[in-house]
């Protein structure tokens, strides 16, 4: 269907099921990102204690890439720092964002494997916001809390 | 071409038409591409696209003014994709025709110029499946001027709701209509003939935005009896930044200039200018002189095509379209309108039409996915967006099975 | 091309790029063309022509939105082109690049948009060497909200007086000036920083129609100190239908879109808009692509020679044509001014101008004569027309001379 | 000079020094006809009694086609009636306007020949006014005496 592996199987598994969809207990923070350009919609509800993001749950309302997106962001900042968390964030939009084609991207040693499976999105920039916007929530998030 | 004979394009006719436009030997992805996104805009004939280079090559210089001859040359030139577009409306005077740079600039250019003959009180009536095109100038002038904006609702099938519209009028304050004659997101034909009488009952004038209608219907302003009509160039197989503004000659005499400058004045003091004659009085500036040329082969290239033939053959696609779409498993075909031009949007359940749309590109196929400029629609139809396969005077049956199978696929992938 | 290693173009170097000219060959009349009306339009390069037809060849559809590969690439190739114009203008950012028709249209945006923001009792300062696009919006906008107008007087040489500039500006109540960087006429290059300083030290903004100058030396709006520039793309060796409006970021932010439509908004209710971030604001519909993309083109043409060169050979060709014309007896070269880009205006005694472009096109000769949209000034000069010679990158002395010795004969014909 | 005879000698002759320049004595009526795109400006007095136009005069400022045709018009005008003087104009104008090329325009047998030296400018299409816009401004002044 897709060699080039944009909708990888964890997109499309996640995008069907994500882990953590709902809204967490107690939550330190709320934000909401929204693309008006598509309609996609990412509510985020987090709680964040001295040690950072304890738990983030998301309801979504969009495309695969957008919904996956937020899933996975939810699952590799639990239990980072706030800056950690941001700092991430903007590595991730960086990688996506760099003009340089997908097969040579810097080597961000330290990006978790599973948000690489965003790297196909470099041929389809219209797209990259569906996978940059739950980051962009989360700075408000974070930012306002 | 045989066509004008059989009214209908012959799969030989239809591969003489396609080898004319080169862009669809393309390959995307290492597939041939499919493109069924002419409704956003259209591909361009050869004739097209060599006029322009021959006249660049050979025939130019700015127009208007210029006495020698490859000003007079351009001038002619010029003036003659007028009298072609005067021709092609069915207008009754080329200095009916104003070019601008495109549908959404003849709208602006009605609200800013007619709109400031309108008087708070008024009203503008709209209706709820207008392309932003011709809402947010009208939505622009309400808030200038302090007119009142109604929109006219459509049916769950998608046409517009007729006794809603007459009841809209009923009160007598609605100075001006502008209506789509064809919806870009539901393909909806309006009946725009009864739509114009309705109006001019209600003592308001109309617009009809004929962005869509005029690629694939023959359209004759004088026999709509329509005030104002709009089209772009770009979706009738003819360059970008060209478009066209057809109103009645003594609305266009009666209405102040849009844009101040060279070539719209006949007399310029610091104290006051007279105003040129129309059109010119609404085309400040140089003009876009090669792509007015450019729209006026487009329309020959149409017309030697022939709208029995083209129409023929889109209705014949849309039907075949309405055919295998809704067969594919959780697609579901947007709207159910009497009369439907050569568009179709869908959605697909637990697909969305965003991720219908890349995974198509990705196997060549081009369509749309969104809302289509047209917001409050899809609010109106209780939905984000919709992915939209259009249809041209180059698409194929087969084109359309290439379609249906790979939903398929994408629907098996995700499910 | 050695050009950029000599800043000059040598006999060798302008006989190629006359070559990647084609309408240069071309006769008319029967006689080789002189195409001495750059001003008006320049001709354009293979380079432009060819891309504009390769793009609509292999790579068209509509941008922004389309979530398929042509239309990405399309996108791409448009914002591109923004991007470019950016660098050449050195604007300091690409988002301060917004795409219009032409200067006209860049003028009267800023008009009806930056104007809606003067109060009464705030006025536009022009100066009385403007085209009439630079007068006529500004009248418009007088009529529409009352502002004053005020008109900066020009030396008989052809300079700006800038006592009297200074005395307009003094009791502080100019919102915005608006002045030529080039007159089309005089061919006088204004003094842009001072005017720019001294307009910001009254608290004014300061628009430069730099429509005539950006086509003869290098602009850098950031040390310029501008508020607002614009330009045209024919003049530039460009296509039509594509002008520029640059202004810097946070005024561009505070202004209110011009035309409304689709991809200027982020989002639409029938109650309200709320726009999308510049540029969209300002690009309503779907703009002039194939368009914008040549003139990208058409300015890595002319960096590619380089405005080192360019201004050298114009130099050069204007102090020859200030030499011979001169010398036809009953001719006299209308303007004295300080700087003067390649625009030679002129008058011959008992020849009327238009007699004078007839003839000389009779001869292949292009001029343009008449008013060149700038009424006012003529006023001032106390002329009703003037012919005008104006020369461009490929313009040659020998071509000059041609002209010469044709007015030569002309003169004669008639005394 | 100019081997297509656009500037034949008659034209060029009459602009130099025009036969009907002036103010006619006691005019029945006075008009003017400005071209606003080049600044020419044909300023007409006529005399006309019961027999037609007794006599016409002109101010003209503007280009040699312009000088020519009012003074021409002047010549083959003096003496005819009012309805023959502007059916005279309309032939005049359909005869530059009309889109044949100037070999074959239709053999208007009453056609002054001073007036087919202006058969060049069908041609020159940009210059057509300079030589229609005296038989305008004649229609002004015989329409409102
Ligand atoms: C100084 C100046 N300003 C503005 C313009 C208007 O340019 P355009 O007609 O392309 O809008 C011109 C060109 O004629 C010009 O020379
Ligand atoms: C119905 C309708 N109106 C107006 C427009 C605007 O056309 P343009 O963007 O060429 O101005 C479109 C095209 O998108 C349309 O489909």
């Amino acid at each position: 269907m897709d060699e080039c592996s944009l909708y990888d199987t964890v997109i499309v598994t996640r995008s069907r099921s994500p882990h953590h969809a709902g809204v967490v207990n107690e939550p330190t923070s709320r934000a909401q990102g929204v693309n008006p350009l598509c309609g996609d919609r990412v509510r985020l509800s987090v709680r964040a204690g001295h040690d950072g993001i304890e738990d983030l749950r998301h309801e979504t309302r969009g495309c695969a890439i957008c919904i996956a997106a937020t899933d996975l962001m939810a699952e590799v900042v639990t239990g980072r720092t706030r800056t950690d968390a941001l700092e991430l964030g903007q590595r991730f939009t960086d990688m996506l964002e760099s003009q340089s084609p997908p097969g040579e991207v810097a080597d961000d040693a330290d990006m978790p494997e599973v948000l690489r499976a965003f790297l196909p999105l470099k041929t389809h920039r219209s797209r990259l916001r569906c996978a940059t916007l739950p980051w962009t929530a989360l700075g408000e998030a974070l930012n306002h809390d | 071409m045989s066509a004008s004979d059989t009214d209908v394009l012959s799969q030989a006719d239809l591969s003489h038409l396609r080898a004319q436009f080169p862009i669809l030997s393309q390959t995307v992805h290492g597939k041939p591409l499919v493109f069924l996104d002419s409704a956003a805009s259209a591909q361009k004939p050869d004739v097209v696209i060599d006029g322009m280079a021959e006249m660049m090559r050979t025939q130019y210089a700015n127009i208007h003014r210029g006495l020698h001859w490859m000003s007079e040359r351009s001038t002619e030139a010029y003036e003659a994709a007028r009298t072609r577009v005067a021709e092609f409306l069915g207008a009754a005077a080329r200095e009916e025709i104003v070019f601008t740079r495109n549908s959404t600039e003849a709208i602006n250019l009605v609200a800013y110029s007619y709109g400031s003959l309108l008087r708070p009180g008024q009203a503008v009536l709209i209706s709820e499946m207008e392309h932003h095109a011709n809402l947010v100038p009208w939505q622009m002038l309400r808030d200038r001027i302090g007119i009142e904006l109604r929109v006219a609702p459509i049916t769950d099938d998608g046409d517009l709701d007729l006794d809603a519209y007459g009841a809209l009028l009923a009160d007598g304050k609605v100075g001006l209509v502008a209506i789509t004659h064809m919806s870009n997101v539901l393909g909806t034909v309006t009946p725009a003939e009864r739509l114009v009488a309705m109006a001019h009952e209600a003592g308001a004038r109309i617009l009809l935005d004929g962005s869509q209608a005029v690629v694939h219907r023959r359209v004759n302003v004088q026999d709509l009896k329509a005030d104002f009509y709009t089209f772009t160039g770009h979706k009738l197989y003819g360059p970008t930044g060209i478009g066209v503004l057809w109103a009645r000659r003594e609305l266009l005499d009666a209405m102040p200039p849009f844009m101040g400058g060279g070539d719209m004045i006949s007399s310029v003091t610091f104290e006051k200018s007279v105003w040129a004659p129309v059109p010119a009085k609404f085309e400040a500036g140089t003009p876009a002189i090669v792509e007015a040329v450019g729209l006026g082969i487009a329309i020959d290239w149409v017309e030697s095509i022939g709208f029995d033939a083209i129409g023929a053959h889109e209705a014949a696609l849309t039907k075949h379209a309405l055919r295998v779409l809704p067969e594919v498993p959780g697609l579901s075909v947007v709207g159910k309108p009497r009369e439907r031009g050569g568009v179709v949007s869908f959605t697909m359940d637990d697909v969305h039409p965003h991720d219908i749309a890349t995974l198509l590109d990705r196997n060549g196929i081009a369509v749309r996915a969104g809302h289509h400029c047209a917001e409050p629609l899809m609010r109106r139809l209780g939905l984000t967006a919709t992915a939209r396969a259009s249809f041209a005077a180059y698409t194929t049956e087969h084109e359309i099975d290439v379609l249906a199978e790979t939903l398929r696929r994408i629907r098996q992938f995700f499910v």
